[in-house]
């Protein structure tokens, strides 16, 4: 810490107050400001003080240390000068500064204009103790006297209290999917509805293979850091491996490096367990082009020189899904499609033969990986639905009851406030 | 001199043409009665024709300007001297028709109130787009100080890991601007450690990583105050996170010409810039009409075609 | 001759007369011109070569197609390179480089090598497969995948769940209610009237319910519940039309922008 | 050893970022995590490049069908990386050396961006508004009942933007105003299509974290699989 850095407090304080008191120094002198009023009395009163008016200090210096951090921040509050923006002392902002407990003299860390009475100092060090000075001052340069801070020492603390509630609801969420597939891997049985677009999989590839023409796979055009794409990587598993029992051909061209490299391991597992590891083809998977429309204008090519049968599009699409699927459909292409992107979806369900809505492509997944584990995540999954209809439901009776813009009945208010607090709504 | 046969010829041109259309349109109800199969790329030339048209015929229309795009801004307008404002570009050559008005309006109305604006962008096309956005503000403003007024930390790759570590450090993404200059020696980044430095963020994007993005990474855990610029397909989309996670939002080219009209009010001088998206909102209008034209047609023979069908079973 | 090499001349003569069309030779930055005639000519050339694909696949559109292709790969490499490598890599990891590059030197970092050994362990992909070298890849994915997994979680859980029930919770059934008697003799319909504001708070808060109970996996959609989830489903359709309709409107705008650039740009017949 | 250490990366890292968020001294684990995120990112571009010209290289030796348009492929894949790597034409350079704007207007890698893939972007995207009217003469017929809710709702907003729409219920008293076209349209995108909207996020929310998490256990690892032994 010996180099003076961008962090060090005085590089990023001092220009930001010159610049402050230079800027009020311009608005308060010319007449026609937003301070019109406040000048003209200062002309009145100086006729009759003739003096430059020190204001009065600002009161009651707290330092506390900042809560829920790593020992670098301290919250520095104090009382506004009775002066601040009236009449003749006119104080224009706070200087903050603050000293080491060994140190002897203050530096300047921030300023503040008028009207607010707190600042969060930060860049501190871990244990060390701390002392604040706050001083204020006025349009015409004036400095009141200064209030000295308690001491104060910096802690470290070792979770987030202000998480409190999204760490239980993270609980509750996660713990009920752990609970279920821990439920589901002791093989108790268990209901799951049906998915429209998932029992036309099979059928769409039978029929390619009847035609003898290829099918074709997206997996959506994000790279494998989206959750969709690994869904869309689990169902083509699924499907790869029938295509290798058919004996059919499938195409996957990627718009990511590393989807490329997810889907040839993906296929050729697929083609492993099938027995055909022979009929593999690493080329009919491959990487095109970051580029969207590029990879678009690539796929068109496809669709309209290969022709196939049938079309997957499941990941995460974006202004394509039209263009692929109208595409697609002019090839008279079977499609089955699925995303969790709200924008495409309309355009999926107009042009497309099934289409899997928003949840329902990870649930897809889930479904077609046979695994009793990843099926019982989906029952955790509705645990987390029931909790945010009961919380809808609950909180909505208490708005109405207890809110500003409700019937506004104080004993419900409360109530409402802190349960609104719970899913981190604030004023 | 062929400029001036074609806009000698323009007026009789154009009555041709519009009659030709009119006619065409005709002959597309009357198939869609007789449940005869419209071919698509017919759908597409009429489509081609109606934009054409519409484009040649320089129709303007005005705009009514709605609270959701007001919000913006008011809140640029409620800034003061030289506070700092973070314009992120997240877009490329192709949805540039929609957001390159948004960004033009949003920069110009900045540099008019002596905001000081960082740019930068998510998308490896933004780069180009920043380029392009500056020079279009410069038109106006032609003695911008890079440093003191603008500056441009540029892209990097890797979407939500960078907006996650940029919500809480600025310089651990971005330690210097886009040619290698530290920010430490750049007026309009002085004392901006994380997002929440800047007195409001404005993201203009069409896709991911874009605003939807930056409410779930920056906004949710820094507290920021943003507002945006949408592509209209994603605009619906973003309607829940508005207005608790964002302020304002601009949709599409109509929230665009809101935009302008808004700059226009305000700053007369705008008056003689370029107005792109207005430009736009004409033959949209008239692409609409023909839109909800074809939605018709298409429903008359299907209902037509499904009463034939109950008569003749 | 055959047609194969005949079309591609053709075309090349074509286009430097376009580009002879639009030189104007009066400006003094005689390279710069020479850029405008050549970028306006080539967009629109382009231009024409994918709208050409509408009316069926050709020649013209598959040379469009794999040059965008080759040019765009070209293109994020070199962005790539410029903006994470040269920029934030490098000056963590050898002075000597960033200065080559012109980049400031910020310090050693020696885990930076790390990410550097993650990314060159990916690029061992692009060896032949006979190598059976390319497992070790998935050491890369694996960490690619988990990282974002993991922003994943907490993200959706505060901005997509969390702050979405709050924001629903917090609509009154009954707002701005004063009594029914009042409620009654002001009735109106205007939109910004109290009925329509408690009928928008119904229909968000009904909306969102019936919405969640058709993603219900784990129940048979039978009886009051099969009902709760067809009003789900017809939720979610006149959502779906709605972005539809809005979305028409970006759409078109693109189309009016590139016809812009055509007529404007191009061919000059508007001002 | 091939199948436990990227399920231990897996577990590892995406543990560290999950917890670094409710424990404060974690954080700059998890920015340090999030940094390598993005310097990877950058190998990500280079395997794709690599790929394509090993796919193209391959096109051309063994003269599949189209071979000469992989010519074209990798023409304007070797002009456009020289005139990124070496930023050549870039008129910063006089006075920043490598240090220049890659973009800088006047370089030569973006006048060829402006010049071929600019325009190539934009038209491909703009087939959109010719896709758009197909699919609504093909697709947007009243078949059922969800599909007439879709048609109406989508002929609404249409409608509201159009001057059709607001001349059409114009003669409406304020007091009926809801139902202006233009209102409506706007109440169906700020309210109605809010809730659904908000519905599918939730549900997407609770989907995304599942996955997430059967992810970081180790109980999906499809995109791991390979039998490489």
């Amino acid at each position: 810490m010996s180099q003076p850095n961008q962090n060090s407090p005085f590089c990023k304080i001092f220009p930001t107050l010159l610049s402050a008191l230079f800027l009020f120094t311009i608005l308060a002198s010319s007449p026609k400001t937003l301070f019109a009023q406040d000048a003209e009395t200062s002309v009145i009163d100086s006729t009759l003080e003739n003096l430059v008016p020190i204001p009065a200090r600002p009161a009651n210096v707290k330092a506390k240390d900042h809560v829920y951090d790593i020992g670098e921040k301290v919250d520095v509050s104090w009382e506004l000068s009775p002066d601040d923006t009236t009449g003749l002392r006119n104080v224009v902002g706070y200087i903050i500064s603050r000293r080491l407990d060994t140190a002897s003299d203050f530096d300047s860390v921030g300023a503040v204009f008028s009207r607010i009475a707190s600042l969060t100092d930060i860049g501190l060090t871990k244990g060390e103790s701390y002392q604040y000075a706050v001083t204020a001052y006025t349009s015409a340069g004036a400095v009141s006297e200064t209030s000295v801070s308690n001491s104060v020492t910096t802690e470290q603390e070792w979770f987030d209290g202000d998480k409190f509630w999204q760490v239980l609801l993270l609980v509750i969420i996660a713990g009920s999917v752990a609970y279920f597939i821990y439920h589901a891997k002791k093989g108790k049985p268990m209901f799951l509805r049906k998915i429209a677009g998932l029992q036309a999989v099979e059928e769409a590839i039978g029929r390619a293979t009847e035609m003898g023409r290829p099918i074709l796979f997206i997996p959506g055009i994000h790279d494998m850091d989206d959750v969709q794409t690994i869904a869309g990587m689990t169902i083509l598993a699924k499907v790869a491996k029938q295509v290798a029992e058919y004996e059919s051909r499938i195409f996957v061209p990627t718009r990511a490096s590393l989807a490329m490299t997810a889907a040839r391991e993906t296929v050729r597992e697929a083609y492993m367990t099938a027995g055909r590891i022979d009929a593999y083809r690493s080329d009919d998977i491959y990487y095109v082009t970051d580029e969207q429309f590029g990879y678009v204008a690539a796929v068109n090519g496809i669709m309209t020189r290969d022709k196939p049968a049938t079309c997957f599009y499941l990941g995460a699409f974006f202004a394509e899904s039209l263009i692929l699927a109208e595409t697609g459909n002019s090839i008279g292409a079977i499609q089955i499609a699925g995303t969790a992107m709200p924008a495409q979806l309309p355009f999926f369900v107009a042009a497309c033969d099934y289409t899997l809505i928003g949840e329902e492509l990870f649930a897809a997944s889930a479904y077609l990986s046979e695994d009793p584990k990843q099926m019982g995540s989906l029952k955790g999954q509705d645990v987390g639905k029931v909790v945010a209809m009961a919380a809808i439901l609950i909180g909505a009776v208490l708005a109405t009851l207890g809110s500003e813009e409700g019937m506004n009945i104080e004993t419900f208010n409360s109530a409402f406030h802190a349960f609104w607090g719970v899913f981190g709504g604030g004023e | 001199m062929l400029l001036a046969v074609t806009q000698g010829l323009g007026p009789v041109f154009s009555w041709f043409f519009w009659i030709t259309f009119a006619a065409g349109l005709g002959w597309l109800l009357w198939m869609s009665i007789t449940g005869r199969e419209v071919e698509r790329r017919i759908i597409f030339l009429f489509m081609g024709l109606t934009v054409s048209g519409a484009v040649l015929a320089g129709i303007i229309l005005p705009v009514q300007e709605t609270t959701v795009v007001r919000n913006v801004f008011d809140t640029i307008e409620g800034l003061s001297e030289g506070d700092r404002v973070l314009l992120s570009l997240d877009y490329d050559p192709s949805g540039a028709p929609e957001l390159e008005p948004m960004a033009k309006a949003v920069s110009q109305h900045c540099f008019e109130k002596k905001l000081k604006i960082c740019y930068m962008t998510l998308w490896g096309t933004g780069g180009a787009m920043i380029t392009d956005v500056i020079a279009l503000a410069k038109v106006d403003f032609p003695d911008l100080v890079y440093g003191d007024d603008y500056c441009n930390v540029g892209y990097r790759a890797g979407n939500e890991a960078v907006l996650r570590v940029i919500a809480s450090d600025f310089r651990k993404t971005f330690p210097t601007d886009v040619s290698g200059t530290s920010l430490d020696s750049l007026s309009v980044m002085n004392g901006i450690l994380n997002c929440a430095d800047f007195k409001y963020i404005v993201a203009i994007g069409s896709g991911r990583p874009g605003i939807k993005e930056w409410v779930e990474y920056v906004v949710e855990p820094s507290g920021a105050l943003m507002g945006s610029g949408a592509a209209a397909v994603s605009a619906p989309q973003l309607y829940p996170y508005y207005p608790q996670q964002m302020n304002g939002m601009m949709g599409g080219s109509k929230g665009a010409s809101e935009y302008e009209k808004m700059l226009r009010r305000v700053y007369p001088k705008f008056k003689s810039s370029r107005a792109q998206a207005t430009e736009i909102m004409g033959p949209q209008t008239v692409a609409h009409v023909f839109l909800m034209l074809l939605i018709v047609f298409a429903n008359i023979s299907y209902f037509l075609a499904k009463k034939r069908k109950g008569a003749s079973a | 001759m055959n047609r194969k090499v005949l079309i591609p001349i053709a075309s090349i003569i074509v286009f430097i007369g376009f580009v002879l069309l639009k030189l104007d030779w009066d400006g003094a930055d005689r390279t710069h011109e020479l850029w405008e005639a050549l970028e306006v000519t080539a967009g629109g050339f382009l231009t024409l070569m994918i709208f050409s694909f509408l009316y069926k696949d050709n020649a013209f559109y598959k040379f469009a197609e794999h040059l965008y292709v080759g040019i765009s790969a070209a293109y994020w490499m070199c962005v790539g390179f410029w903006s994470n490598l040269a920029q934030q890599a490098i000056p963590h990891l050898s002075q000597s480089l960033s200065e080559a590059l012109g980049q400031p030197f910020l310090g050693y970092i020696w885990h930076y090598w790390i990410p550097v050994a993650l990314g060159l362990i990916l690029l061992t992909r692009l060896l032949p497969e006979s190598m059976k070298i390319g497992w070790i890849s998935k050491w890369t994915l694996a960490f690619i995948v988990a990282s974002t997994a993991g922003l994943f979680i907490t993200a959706n859980l505060q901005a997509n769940f969390i702050a979405q029930i709050a924001s629903t919770m917090s609509l009154p059934l009954l707002p701005d209610w004063t009594g029914f008697g009042d409620f009654l003799s002001n009735f109106d319909l205007s939109y910004e009237g109290q009925f329509v504001k408690m009928f928008s708070n119904w229909v968000i808060i009904i909306g969102v319910i019936s919405g969640l109970v058709y993603f219900f996996f784990s129940k048979e959609h039978t009886g009051w519940f099969g009902r709760v989830s067809r009003l789900g489903i017809w939720v979610l359709m006149v959502t779906f039309g709605a972005a539809f309709g809005y979305t028409v409107m970006g759409r078109v705008s693109l189309l009016v922008g590139r016809l812009t650039f055509l007529f404007r740009d191009w061919a000059g017949v508007i001002g | 050893m091939k199948r436990t250490i990227p399920i231990l990366i897996t577990f590892i890292t995406g543990g560290i970022i999950v917890l670094a968020e409710f424990i404060p001294p974690w954080a700059i684990l998890r920015e340090h995590v999030l940094i390598y995120f993005q310097i990877i990112a950058v190998f990500a571009f280079f395997l794709g490049g690599g790929s394509l010209l090993k796919i193209n290289c391959q096109k051309v030796v063994r003269k599949r069908e189209d071979w000469q348009f992989a010519i074209v492929t990798l023409v304007g894949f070797f002009i456009m990386l020289a005139l990124g790597l070496f930023k050549m034409g870039n008129p910063e350079m006089v006075d920043l050396g490598f240090a220049a704007d890659l973009n800088a207007s006047g370089s030569w890698f973006k006048n060829v961006f402006d010049a071929v893939k600019a325009p190539l972007s934009a038209s491909m995207y703009s087939l959109l508004a010719f896709f758009i009217a197909s699919a609504s003469y093909r697709a947007f017929r009243a078949k059922n009942s969800d599909a007439t809710v879709l048609l109406v709702s989508a002929f609404i907003i249409l409608l509201g933007q159009t001057f059709v729409g607001v001349v059409s219920t114009g003669w409406m008293p304020e007091w009926m105003s809801f139902f202006k076209v233009e209102n409506l349209s706007l109440w169906l995108l700020a309210k109605a299509n809010l809730a659904g909207q908000r519905a599918i996020l939730i549900g997407i929310a609770l989907g995304i974290i599942s996955m997430s998490l059967r992810v970081i256990l180790g109980i999906e690892r499809t995109h791991l699989s390979g039998g490489d032994e």
